[in-house]
Parts: structure tokens; C-alpha cells; sequence
């Protein structure tokens, strides 16, 4: 008996490898499974290899995990092309297309050799029963619910719903597939090779979506009633979400003619009084610096997404990566601080983003939410959400007193102005971009600009009290500490949960505010630590690093960060804790440095 | 009452002095932008809407601090980006009356695609080009409507390149309504922005808006006054588009001040579709708390 | 006896207050004094208020000092408006305009009360000599000039070749008005105010010049053969003067349609082989994130001036701030590794910006040079630079091995690939800012990426030991410390010099290289200290830090940070090192934080 | 050997395998850009200068992986800024010919104003744009030239804009050469990027390229073939800017291909006028290291 089960798949373009996947995870959630489905692509636009991870399991999970425990190559020369995105280990049950002539004990796969290889008919099986090739993700997905036990009736319900448009011919040819590959799986049993999920603890169905339909939900729900953007992979689907969802709650969306044109349009939308939001990646981001910056010193709210992937410029347009944090963080000129916050699972798009609205609309500021291409446009499995705990922040409107007369940046206690909107009686006032006095005057006095960045900054203060941003898991007490966010943050939390499993001490802070920089939170986690270690995606170890901008680390603290495109799993991180802890004689890895 | 709706002429409820700030313009002393000013301050008074249903946006130049020197709400933007920003301004409120006001540099060298694109949305905008020729704010560098040859700070020996032409960009972005104006006409000014705000759609207004200080002899009141030619007393019929191209082609040697283009029968806006589809859609909708719903599986 | 003399003038537009400064230090560079300009305006367009300040030293000074020693005002308003800018204390003469009115005893100075005021019929003089009241200000330099034991011969001589094509009778009617101000002085003399600058150590005439159009002379002498760009204030300087200059050394100019363009444009012409640059302010910087972002990846060599000015946003575009240092290391997404430079004085702008041409050519990178306002539109005497010192570095070709074939980003031990120019044969290749492989073909192979990314960044590691990119006074085992760049490092090593004087042991260090954070070059540094205080004009204390990020502080260090506009002066830097010493009861300044 | 002294028709130094790399292109089968790669091959070898002394420069998009498909030096640079970068090169070095190639979305969206600057620059470049009338690389939004009311992924109920005329604004811009062409047309296709090549200044020509996966059907190659009317074949006078204007207005209901209009009389570029710049001034120049002679006081 295993807790979970992480299968990959590849085949060619047409093989509907993907497609298998999809049928899999939305029988798996219906059943009331947990389960986490990624899918990876060729450089070809349409028809290039494909393939497909996906972990099932009865308990929560919060990563794709690591090495496959089956996998399945429809050919081989597309399966490995996906090298480490599809880790083959000792312990994996491979089965593959019997038609590429390939003995079990030649298969290309032995740095290590896995557990078990099983050829199977797969086309021919397709070609008998359906009558076309089309039908080998079926005849697959037949296989690996007979094999592995995997909800056989809600996958073949959930493809009759597929094909219902289909016609009565193909509907039943794929059945007849389904059925062969089951038929198949039961004749020929795996003997050690065979592992059987449990059932789910609650059979009661998930939610079922991806991070970027999750944010354009959220969106929704927050109040959202503007969107501009331009496309970007892999952020388009949370506009395409909104093309569909805005009007239906009285919003509206424009399909800007470049990122800065649908930020400035959301600029506008916000002065005019709505909650209004942007959605882009890496090369969009680093356009929108002087648009952001105007955001910030007129003191408008708003919400910008940026989905990562792999950078520098171009980069890796499909591949996932956390590199864009400094430039979320610091790219306008002059004296900015504009909240930072980032999800850690598909799950937590909906609050993090339902947040950053709230934060945008409190404190009057732009707000970034850095997802990224894993978190982005992986499918999850998702247990309900109680929305009705979630609070919806608006901003903060003149009473009549504060408009005898109107002072838009009257600084204020708290440094928040009250802020009208056009339209509004007595309200009337100039927005600008250029410094200016609380009257809104333009203003190139000394004083006044350092009263008014005082002003603009002072007010983000409560930020610094934010703990509920921040997830602290593990013995309080424990010396060693980990450090997560986004997509590293799941894998991370695993690991460290397996090592306190295996009786190792370690605690794991997984941030969702990253800027401004929580130094109470940080200083709390630091306390007992003897030694942390920091784990990002990225080359330049970019939270490390501004983590240490601002906070004294009083223990060693060590990075690992490297470029993306593959993601962390939990064993990876956990060996480096095992080693840092000293039970691993493996290098502990050090702290990197830009230039060396 | 809304922007689309606009109050029946001659019934006025406000004076230019609802329209004027306190402000003092930092303007130099003559520059054509006061005049500018003074005949929004009139054409706002004769359209009649209250300042505060009124957004006027703007971007960088000499010309863009104009929204401070007025009651309305102002947005005193970044350079070049006006326009979005306005566009983004009426589409979350078309009860809005939303004005646009810059210079031919925020308008046509760094923010010239917002242009195109604004037009070819249609978003009942009017967009005011205070066109002098010259960078003001920034101390007399290339303008891209400069004419070829100028020597300026930033063009020691002459500029290269042909100058932009305002009105037969707009033309060819397919906006339906472009004209001219210039403070030398200072009634005709008014009229034609009157006649923008008061047109269901896109309006842009090409203003002759002389710079004093860093501007050529040519393009000076004195010299507008010789120059300026009526295209109504040309006899111009504005619902003629290939007329109006062919005209607008003599943008830089003559200057022709009214209506090029006025498009006789008005398309629908972009606002007024999206106003139409909510009402639509919100019909189906369920709550925003129960979005969640759409991804149920069972 | 005194070594240095600051007079700030104040009058309305019309006045020509910095035309009498330009005269000054016209004629105090021809004499061999060093002197510092500076000039500041009212919002007005053009006929506002206006100011200059002068300092002028037989000896080599390093800021434009602080208090003023000399005080003129044309009129009371104009000159009050300038508040900060033109700081009065008990040690000042104030010079002003006999017709406003005012008695000396009643001057609207009091906080504290000047040394001595000191009217003059300055308006009737001009009147009377010249005929007309726009020779005020020659009547000034008359004064200033009997008073101060100025350069007389070489004012005069200065203004006569200013005149010389205004006619005969204009010429003569300034030399009246001139010689009326030597005379009052003569026949008023200043008795216990009086002050005379010893003559300077050698009589040789010096350079004049400012940032702007020393940075514009250096990417001339570098080998500048491109410049594209946009105007912006404060910056649009450089532009114009390579306008002038460029054509004469073969090379071409572009003022682009916005500063995407511009620099889009000098990309292009680095791929066609030439050293090319473009210069901007703060918003033109936030806009260039992206193409910034390419030319890192598609390692390309080029220019990036930033002439930073006050911020965010639009901000104060005639003020300077030193608030876009993150804006310039970490504006672009992805992980990018963009060397930043910045110049200490205007002589120094030259081999910086030379500097930073040949950082960009031997490291196919794109470099910023971070200039501010003060720099850049400062005018200062300058003594002769010996440019045969000065190294200009080309990029590195393909040699006919490397050709065979050509793979543009061969993987070498030092990082640098060759690099190949169009029109060159064999050469063709594919640049990209999607992510490629050695030969340039787009990949989106994580282990590629990873590789590529290393390469990127550990070609630049020769950086960390420019120790020659730092400035460092004083004592080395002195144990207080002190830290300041750009414009604000004059005011802080004269500082540290002036307390030197006084018998306290402190250092300084001004960097040059800002970013990569040269970690050694601080750790040397920081060795002997037990105290140090890093000094900027910003209100994040945005270098303070971004050395934090990288280098551990093994002492406490302070950050004095603010604001921008007004500058510092050396006596406010010395009184906060001081405090820091002990030798003050005054509170030693906080390290900020954002948020608090 | 430069750009503006074409080599004589006729001789042939290269083949059409001289000017493609063997990097296998990403586009689906049946694109469209498999079209107009062969007839930019076919272009530039009737044309003869040798791969190496060729710059093809372009955004991004899955037109603009085109660079990578050729021989020559290329450029896949960043999103909409190709123009900006061709500009640079060819300023730089005039002897190249330098060729731009990409996207609708690339070319009039996010690259919209650089078109019109480009081409009042008269910099001798030319541009192709790839036009399918939708995102393709980005999976099939709407773009620029996109029909009003398309349906795509990001206009689910259908797009409230009208499209952009690339053909339009290219002559508003006072683009001396253009024209349009289509892969149904091969050799005219060929004929016409051989003839812009040859143009002595800023040549624009617009290929309806279609998008076999996420195009309507009336783009594709079949009704495509129907569609056609040859402007030659209409007596099109090239040399007639308001009957090219005319039929330009015409994009999206006719397919007309050929050339639009061609100045009869060709303007300076940029680049011919900076050379006599530079060789006027440069005798008066003194080296590189004197250049601070300038600011000498005595
Ligand atoms: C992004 C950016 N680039 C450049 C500038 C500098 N700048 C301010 S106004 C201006 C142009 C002014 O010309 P125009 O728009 O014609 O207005 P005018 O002053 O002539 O009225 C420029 C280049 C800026 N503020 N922001
Ligand atoms: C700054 C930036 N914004 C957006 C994108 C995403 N993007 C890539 S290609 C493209 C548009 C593709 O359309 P088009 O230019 O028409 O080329 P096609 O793929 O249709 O040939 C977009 C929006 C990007 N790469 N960079
Ligand atoms: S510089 Fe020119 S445009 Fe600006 S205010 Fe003065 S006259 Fe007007
Ligand atoms: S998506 Fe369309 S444009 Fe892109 S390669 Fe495929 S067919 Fe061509
Ligand atoms: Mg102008
Ligand atoms: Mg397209």
C-alpha cells in the first residue's frame, strides 16, 4: 500500500498524452482524490512531443512530487527528450508502446535502471477497438486504472461526457478502448511492480482548476471590475478567464495594445473608482517600471500579476522559474516600496490574490502577485473554500468633513488620504505623476518631497505585523530552518514534513508577503535557528539575497537557488537538509554570489 | 446624464470660471496655450457639464500641466500615456465626460500607438493636441511635427526626418471626427472643441498652439493670423473622407483651421458595446461569492 | 585669510543671476582657482526665479561647500523661495538690493542672524552706468569682485568677449556698470565681513565644464559611434552635445520616438559592431527594463546613462535624488547580472563613463552609468585630465579559429564568447532574447539554461577585484568609517577630511562600482572599523542596502539617508560622523526601514 | 557593395540554399510562414548580395522566428521592437541590407509607433509584416488586424474593436513603398519582396500569412487563392498615393496584391543624408583624444 502515486507520460503530438492526463485528474477529483497534473511541451507551436505529470494521492499534497513511480513512454525518442521533467528512478514501473520493438531489458533508461519494464500493445489495442490510433490514451488510460486501481467508472463517465458530442460510434469505440486496457492490465499483472492507492479519505468531489483560472476568480470575487492586459505566456489564460467572467459582475476588459497601455488603462480605471487589475509575465513586467511607479506616487490601487517564467528577456516562455522578484520588487526609479506577495499552491491564488486587492484598496498602492508558469497552469485538486471568512477591503472615501475643503494627500495619521473618485461631488482634484504638495499642486520643494515619500512609505507599516502572511510549519524550537515561497514553497513544506518524519528537527517558513520585507516575522523564525537554508529557483538566489537587505541573520544561512524549468521535489530539498544538518557528507552548498 | 447624452446647447448652467483653477500656469508669458485654456474653459461652460463629472487627463509637457489649471478631475500622467489612461478612465465610468489635452510630442513621438489604438476602439474620447512644433517643457529639442531641416538643441545641423502628420494619421486610424484649430480663432477653437466633446465618438482636435520661447517665427500668432485659412469658407464638406485626406496632406504648408472629417453617421463606441453586453451577461451570472462554483467537477 | 569663498545669488527671471555665476567661474577657471556651480529655477518655463551657488578655492575642493559665506539678493521673495538651496548663517554677508526697502537690521534672515547685510543701489547703479536694468547683474560682479578680491581683469574680459556681437554701445554700458560695482565696493568697504581668497597655487587655466557635456566628450573619446535617445530632463544635455559632436567622428545620432527606440536603436548598432550608448533620466530608465533585459542575453555591449533626478515617477525632474540605484542593478526580470558605475565629480565622469564603455566592450554586456542632476548640470573647473592613461578596450573577435565553425556563444573559461558583426564573413549567426543554445538556436532545455545563465554572470567576475573603481581616504586603520557615491561623495570626503583635520580618525570609501557589489573591495574596508555610516540621497538608503545584500557587516553601520533635492554639505555629514564618534550628544541616525 | 546600389537582375551569385539554416522551423504545418520564407529565399538570392553582409531582424512571435531560418545574420530580438533594432544596425553600418520580418501583433500592436517613426525616417529598410490576423505564438488571441467581432480566446463573445489597415497607416506614414502580397501568389510574392528590397528607402510589405491553427477559414491558403485580385491586373497606378489610398481603405473586404503605390520619385534616406553629414564635418574635426580641448577657458 502507497500513500500517492506520481505518474509521467510522453508520446508525440497527436498521441493526446496530455489529454490522458486531464481525463485522470478530473475522474481523480471527482472521486475526492488529491492530485497535481503539469504538462510540458516541445518547441513545435502545434503536434511537437508532449507530455504530462500527475500525482494522486489520498491525503493533501502540496507539489507534482519527485521521481516517477510509473511511467509511460509511447515512444522514445519523445519520452526522453523531457529528461529531468520525467526523473525515472529505481523504483519506477515503466511501461511503454510494445510496437517500438524494444525489449524490456534494453529500454534506454539506466542511470538507474528502473524497477520494472512492461511493453504493451499499446496502438495495436487502439487500432482493434476504436478503429484509430487516436484511441491510445485511451487504451492507456485503461491500463493504468486496471494496474494501479485508479477510479475506473468516474474515468470512463468523465470521457463519455468528453465524446458526447462525438457521436454514438466514437463514444463507444473509446469505451471499447477503456475496456481493452483494462482487460489488458488484468490479464497481465505486474507481480512486485504493483502499487494500489488507497481510497480517498472522503470520497467527496474537489474543485478542480489551474492558477491562472483561480486568479481570474479570485479576481472576481474581490470585486474586480476592470481588467487590461496584453497577452503573455503563461499569463494569458487569467485574461481569457476574465473576457469570459467580467461583464457577468458589471466589468469590463480590454485587450490593451501593449502592457503598458493595459496597466495605464488600469491606472485610469482606478482613478475613476474601480478595483482594477493587470496580468503579465517577465518581459511585460519589466515594461510596466514607469507606469507602476506613476501607480505609486499618485497613490492609486491596483493588482498586477506577473507569471513567471524562465528569464532573462525571452527566456524560457513555457518553462517555470522565481527570478523576477528584484524586479517586482525594485523596478521604477526613485524611492518606491510596492507590496510584493506571492501564492504557494493553486489553492492559495484565490486568498494571495484576494489580498492583494485588499492591500492595494487599503493602502492605496499598486500590489504585485508573483505566480509563476508551475503554480500558473498546473491542474490541482481543491477542497471547498470557505469564501464567506474572506475579507473584501475597499478604499478608504472622504466623509463630508474631509471634503470642506478637499485635500487628496492630506497626510494623515496613518498616512492614508481619503480619495475621492470622478464623479464625486467636491472631490474634484489633480492626480499627477510629478511631486506635488497634500493639495495635489505640483511641488519641486525639498521638504515637501520628503514629507510626501515619508508619507507613501509610513503608510505601509502595518505590513510589517503581517504573520498571517506567512505559513510557519514544523517545531518552533527546531534549529534548522528552510525557506520557501511560490511553487519551491510546496516541495519544501514536504520535505520538510518527511524529515521531521524521519525524527530530523526542522522547520519551514514559506513567505507570501515578500516585500516589504516582514523583519519582525523573519527575526521570529531566526530565533531558535542554528543553521537555514533558503530554496528558490533562481540563479541569483533573489530572496536570499533580500532577505538579508534587510534582516541581521544571526546563523549561517545557505541558499540554494538555481535556474528553472525543472522544479524542486521534495527529495531534492530534503537531501540538501540532510546534508546541512550534517547527516550527509555531501557538500552543503554555499552561499552564491553574483560574480563568482 | 452621460457623456454620449450631451446637454442641449444654449441651455448653460455653469461659467467658464467653474472651469478655471487657481493654480497659476507656469506658462511663459504669450504662450499659445493659454489660449488653449481659455477656449476649453468656453467650450466646457457651453457643453455644461459640472466639473466634477469631468476627467481631464494629460501627460508631460508644457501643454499636459493644463488639467491643473482646471476644476475638473485631472491626472497629470506620465509622458505619452494619456490616452490609455483615459481610455481605461471611461470605460469603468462612460457617465464621464473624459477629455485628453498634450503636447505633439506626448502625443505623437512617444505615445503615438496609443493614438491609433484609442480611435480604432472608438472610446468617446477628446483628445486635444496642443501641437507647437517644439519640446517645450523639455528646452527645445526635435518635435516629431517639427519641419524637416529645423535646427534646434537636439538638431545642431538640421533634422532628417519628414515631420508627422497629425490629422492624416488620425485620418487613416479611421477616427470620426478630426479637426484643427488655433488661438489666433479663438471663437473657431471653441466651437470645434465644443463640437468634439459634443460628437458620440472618438474626437481629435489638432491645436496650433505657438511656442514663444523655443518656437520658429512661422508658427507665431502674428504669422498664424496671415496664415490661417477656414476650410468651411474653402467650402470643405466634412463627410467627405478622401477630400479631407487630400487636405490633410498639406499639414505643415497650409493651415487649415475647422472640420476635416466628420463622419455622418457615428459608430457605435466601445463603451456603449460593452454597456450592451453586461446587460446581457450579468443577467446569467451568479454572485461574485460563488465564482468558485465554475470549478466544481462533480 | 580664507581658502574658499560660497556666494548664492538669488533674483527673479530677467535678473540674470546664473549668467553673473556663469561669468564667475568663467573667469575663475581662467585664473586657476577651482570652482563649483550650481544653479537652480523656479517652476516657471522660463522667467521665474532663478539661483546659483559658487564656490571657488584656490585649492581643489570636491563639493559646492554648504553655507554660504556671500549672499546676494535682487529681491527678497525670489531669493526666499530657495530656502534650503541657499542656506544663510552667522558667518554670512548678505549683499541685496538697496530698493527693496529693507533695513539691514530688518533683513527676513534671522534663523540665525547673518554676520553682516549689506545693501547697494544695485538697480540704479545698472540704470545710471548702462542704461538699462538688465545690467544688475554686471553691477553684482562688480561688487562681488571689489569685495571679494575676484578676478577683475578676467570678469571683464569675459563679458566683453560675451558682448562682443551686441554692439559697441552695449559693451561699454556693461563696462560702466561693471567697473560702478568695483568702485561702491572700493568706497564701502566691508570691514569686519571682509573676506579675500589667496590667489590660486598656479595661474594655468583650467577645463570648465559640466557632467552632461563631459559625459558626452568621454563617449567621444571612448569610440562612441551611436547614440540613440530620447529627450529628458535632466539628461537631454548629453544628447545634444554628441548632436554636435558625434558626425565629426563618423558616427550617427538618433532622437528616437521614446526611449524604447532609442535604445532599441543603440542595440542594434552594437550588433553591427559599434560602441554605441544612449543616456535618459529615472522614467526613460523604468522604460528600457526590457531592452536592457536583451542585451544581456543577447550579450551586447552598450551605454546606459541614467542621470538621476528626484523621484518616483515624473518626481522632480530639475532636482537631484540618488533613488534609482535599485531601478538601475535589478530593473529588468529574470536573472541579470548589469554592471552600474557612477562618477564622484564632473572631472570624474570622464574615465568613469570610459570606464564603463569598456566594461560593456570586454564583457558584451550592457552597463549603466548612474549620474544625478548635480553632476550633470553642475559646472566645475577641471585640471587637465591626462587621456594616453586612460585604456580604451575593444571587443574581443572571433579569430579565423573561432570561425570554423562559429558558435556565437561558445562556453570559454573566462565566459566571453568572440563576437562577430554583420558584414563579417563567416560570422552569421542568430542573436536572440529567447533563450539558445552555444550556437544560438533557441532551447528551452533547463540544463541549457542553467549553463547559459552561469556564463552570463560569471564572465563578469574579473569586477570584484576593481579595487581601482573605489576611492578610499584616510587613515586605513582609522575606526570610523564612511560611505557615499556619486554627488554625495564630495560633501562626505571632504567631511572626512575636515574631521581629520580635527584630529578624528575616519575613512572613506566612494564607490564607483556600484553593482556587482564588489564584496572583497568592502571587506577590506570594513576590517578596521567599529563603526561605520553610509551617506545617500534616498530615502530607502538604497546603497546602504544593497551592501547589505552581499557583504556581512562585521560592525554596526548607520545609514544617513535622505530625501533628495537639496544636497548635503560637507559640515552636515561631518556633524552626523561626529555623533556616530561620540564627540556629539545628538541622536546617531537609525538605520531606516521601508515600512517603519 | 550597399543595400541602395542593388545588384543588376539577372546575375545570380547565390541560391536559394545559400540563404536557409538548417534549424528546423516550430511553425505547424501548412503555415503560411513557410510561404513567405521560400519567397524571402527565392527574393534574396534574385537579389545576390551574399548572406553574410544581410541583417534580418525581428520581435517575437512564430513569424518571428523567421531570422532563424535563414543563412544570414539574424536577430530574434524582443516583442513589437525589431523596427528600433533594424534602424540601429543600418544606421550604423549602411553597406548591409537590413530586412525586418514579423508579426501583425508584433508589427501594429505592440510595435505600432515604431512603424510610423521608421518610416518618416526614410531609414532603407524593408519590412514584411506576417500578417494571419491573430496571435499565433500566444495560442490564438485576438490581434490588431483581427476582423471586428472575431471570437478567440480572449474575445469570447467577439472583439468591439476595428481592425488596424496596416496598408492605410503605411501610406499616412509616407512610406514610399507599399505593397501586398500573399503565399497563394508565390511568385508574385517573391517578385514583390525582391522589388522592395531593390526600392531605394523604407519599402512595407504585407503578407496575409495564413494561420492554419488558429485562423478563420476565410484566411486560408484556399480562400485565399479565390480572394485574390492582382492590382496589376486592375491597371493600378502605382505612382497614384490617392488611388492607392482608396484601395488601401479596402483591406479585410478585398485581397488586393501587388504594389499600392511606389514614389516615382524616391526621398533621401536618413542614412545617405547622415553619410554627406559626416564626410562635411569630419574634415573639421579634431581627434577622439582632444575631444576636451572643447572645454578649454583660455
Ligand atoms: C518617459 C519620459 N520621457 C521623456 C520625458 C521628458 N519630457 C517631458 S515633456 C517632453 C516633451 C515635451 O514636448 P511636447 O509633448 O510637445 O509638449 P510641450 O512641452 O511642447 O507642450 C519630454 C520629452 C519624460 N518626462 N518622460
Ligand atoms: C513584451 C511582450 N509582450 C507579450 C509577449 C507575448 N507574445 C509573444 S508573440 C505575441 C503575439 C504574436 O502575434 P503576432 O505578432 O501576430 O505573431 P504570430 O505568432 O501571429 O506570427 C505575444 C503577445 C511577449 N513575448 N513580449
Ligand atoms: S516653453 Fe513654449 S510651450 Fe512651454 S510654456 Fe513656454 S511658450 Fe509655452
Ligand atoms: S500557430 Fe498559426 S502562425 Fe503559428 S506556426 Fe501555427 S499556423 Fe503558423
Ligand atoms: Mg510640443
Ligand atoms: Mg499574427
Amino acid at each position: 500500500m502507497i500513500s500517492d502515486l506520481v505518474i509521467g507520460m510522453a508520446g508525440a503530438g497527436g498521441d493526446g498524452i496530455v489529454s490522458a492526463g486531464e481525463s485522470l485528474i478530473a475522474a481523480a477529483a471527482r472521486e475526492g482524490y488529491y492530485a497535481i497534473l503539469t504538462k510540458s511541451f516541445g518547441s513545435q507551436i502545434r503536434g511537437g512531443e508532449s507530455s504530462c505529470r500527475l500525482r494522486l494521492s489520498a491525503e493533501p499534497i502540496l507539489s507534482a512530487g519527485g521521481t516517477l513511480q510509473v511511467a509511460v513512454a509511447l515512444n522514445w525518442e519523445d519520452f526522453l527528450k523531457f529528461g529531468g521533467e520525467l526523473p525515472v528512478g529505481s523504483e519506477t514501473v515503466v511501461i511503454y508502446e510494445e510496437a517500438t520493438g524494444v525489449a524490456p531489458g534494453q529500454i534506454p533508461l539506466d542511470r538507474p535502471r528502473p524497477a520494472l519494464a512492461v511493453p504493451a500493445p499499446i496502438a495495436r489495442m487502439a487500432q482493434e477497438t476504436a478503429g484509430t490510433l487516436k484511441a491510445k490514451n485511451t487504451v492507456v488510460l485503461g491500463l493504468l486504472s486496471g494496474w494501479f486501481g485508479l477510479a475506473g467508472e468516474s474515468i470512463r463517465s468523465g470521457m463519455r461526457r468528453k465524446f458526447a458530442g462525438k457521436g454514438a460510434e466514437v463514444q463507444a469505440g473509446n469505451d471499447r478502448a477503456f475496456q481493452a486496457g483494462l482487460d489488458y492490465a488484468a490479464q497481465h499483472p505486474l507481480g512486485s511492480g504493483s502499487r494500489r492507492l488507497p481510497p480517498p479519505a472522503h470520497r467527496k468531489p474537489k474543485l478542480l482548476t489551474d492558477g491562472n483560472d483561480m486568479c481570474g476568480a479570485a479576481a472576481i470575487f474581490a470585486g474586480c471590475e476592470f481588467f487590461g492586459g496584453y497577452p503573455i505566456t503563461p499569463s494569458s489564460e487569467i485574461m481569457q478567464f476574465l473576457n469570459r467572467e467580467i461583464w457577468k459582475h458589471g466589468g469590463v476588459l480590454l485587450q490593451a495594445e501593449d502592457e503598458i497601455a493595459g496597466l495605464g488603462a488600469v491606472v485610469g480605471a482606478s482613478f475613476a473608482g474601480k478595483k482594477a487589475m493587470t496580468a503579465t509575465s517577465g518581459p511585460g513586467l519589466s515594461l510596466k517600471g514607469e507606469m507602476l511607479g506613476l501607480a505609486t506616487i499618485a497613490e492609486l490601487p491596483l493588482v498586477c500579476v506577473d507569471v513567471q517564467r524562465g528569464g532573462p528577456s525571452t527566456g524560457l516562455p513555457t518553462k517555470s522559474e522565481q527570478s523576477d522578484l528584484w524586479a517586482a520588487a525594485f523596478s521604477a526609479h526613485g524611492d518606491v516600496v510596492r507590496p510584493v506577495l506571492a501564492p504557494i499552491t493553486v489553492a492559495d491564488v484565490f486568498p494571495v490574490t484576494v489580498e492583494a486587492f485588499n492591500i492595494a484598496e487599503q493602502f492605496q498602492t499598486p500590489v504585485i502577485v508573483l505566480s509563476d508558469q508551475e503554480l500558473a497552469q498546473r491542474k490541482e485538486t481543491i477542497d471547498p473554500i470557505d469564501t464567506a471568512r474572506l475579507q473584501r477591503i475597499e478604499r478608504r472615501r472622504p466623509a463630508a468633513a474631509d471634503l470642506d475643503p478637499y485635500v487628496r494627500y492630506r497626510i494623515t495619521p496613518d498616512g492614508i488620504s481619503p480619495i475621492s473618485y470622478p464623479g464625486m461631488p467636491g472631490g474634484n482634484h489633480l492626480a499627477s505623476g510629478i511631486e506635488h504638495n497634500e493639495n495635489g499642486a505640483p511641488s519641486a520643494n525639498g521638504a515637501v518631497h520628503a514629507r510626501m515619500n515619508e508619507k507613501r512609505i509610513r503608510k505601509l507599516a502595518p505590513l510589517g505585523d503581517r504573520d498571517d502572511l506567512f505559513t510557519r510549519e514544523g517545531p518552533p524550537d527546531a534549529p534548522i530552518g528552510v525557506i520557501g515561497w511560490g511553487s519551491t514553497a510546496g516541495p519544501l513544506i514536504e520535505a520538510a514534513r518527511n524529515l521531521q518524519r524521519e525524527g530530523l528537527a526542522v522547520q519551514a517558513l514559506a513567505p507570501r508577503l515578500l516585500y516589504p520585507v516582514a523583519e519582525k516575522v523573519y527575526r521570529r523564525f531566526f530565533a531558535s535557528l542554528r543553521v537555514c537554508l533558503v530554496v528558490e529557483q533562481s540563479h541569483l538566489a533573489q530572496l536570499y539575497r533580500l532577505i538579508r537587505m534587510f534582516v541581521d541573520l544571526p546563523c549561517p544561512c545557505h541558499s540554494l537557488a538555481r535556474s528553472g524549468a525543472n522544479p524542486f521535489s521534495p527529495e531534492e530539498i530534503a537531501g540538501q537538509i540532510r546534508s546541512l544538518a550534517g547527516l550527509d557528507p555531501a557538500a552543503v552548498p554555499s552561499t552564491p554570489a553574483p560574480t563568482r | 446624464m452621460t457623456a454620449s447624452t450631451p446637454v442641449p446647447a444654449g441651455s448653460q448652467p455653469f461659467t467658464t470660471k467653474d472651469y478655471r483653477s487657481n493654480l497659476k500656469p507656469i506658462w511663459c508669458a504669450g504662450c499659445g496655450d493659454f489660449g488653449v485654456a481659455t477656449a476649453l474653459y468656453r467650450a466646457l461652460a457651453a457643453v455644461g457639464r459640472p466639473p466634477h463629472e469631468i476627467a481631464l487627463v494629460s501627460g508631460i509637457g508644457c501643454s499636459s500641466r493644463i488639467p491643473g489649471y482646471t476644476n475638473c478631475y485631472g491626472f497629470n500622467s506620465i509622458h505619452g500615456r494619456a490616452l490609455p489612461i483615459a481610455q481605461g478612465i471611461k470605460l469603468a465610468n462612460p457617465d464621464l465626460l473624459v477629455l485628453v489635452a498634450g503636447g505633439d510630442g506626448d502625443g505623437f513621438s512617444i505615445g503615438g500607438n496609443h493614438v491609433a489604438h484609442a480611435i480604432r476602439r472608438n472610446v468617446d474620447l477628446t483628445y486635444i493636441c496642443m501641437d507647437n512644433q517644439i519640446y517645450g517643457l523639455t528646452k527645445g529639442q526635435l518635435s516629431p511635427t517639427s519641419p524637416r531641416g529645423l535646427k534646434t538643441v537636439s538638431s545642431s545641423y538640421g533634422s532628417f526626418e519628414e515631420p508627422v502628420n497629425p490629422l492624416l494619421y488620425c485620418l487613416a486610424y479611421g477616427a470620426g471626427f478630426v479637426a484643427q484649430g488655433a488661438p489666433a480663432d479663438m471663437d473657431g477653437l471653441t466651437a470645434l472643441i465644443e463640437a468634439g466633446i459634443r460628437y458620440p465618438g472618438f474626437a481629435f482636435i489638432n491645436v496650433q498652439s505657438p511656442c514663444v520661447t523655443y518656437g520658429e517665427e512661422k508658427f507665431q500668432l502674428k504669422a498664424q493670423k496671415l496664415r490661417l485659412e477656414k476650410l468651411e469658407a474653402l467650402g470643405h464638406d466634412p463627410a467627405d473622407f478622401m477630400k479631407a485626406t487630400e487636405r490633410a496632406r498639406a499639414y505643415g504648408e497650409k493651415l487649415y483651421t475647422g472640420i476635416y472629417y466628420r463622419c455622418p453617421s457615428p459608430a457605435a463606441t466601445f463603451e456603449s458595446m460593452a454597456r450592451e453586453r453586461r446587460q446581457e451577461l450579468q443577467s446569467r451570472a451568479a454572485s461574485r461569492s460563488s465564482i468558485l462554483d465554475l470549478f466544481q467537477t462533480a
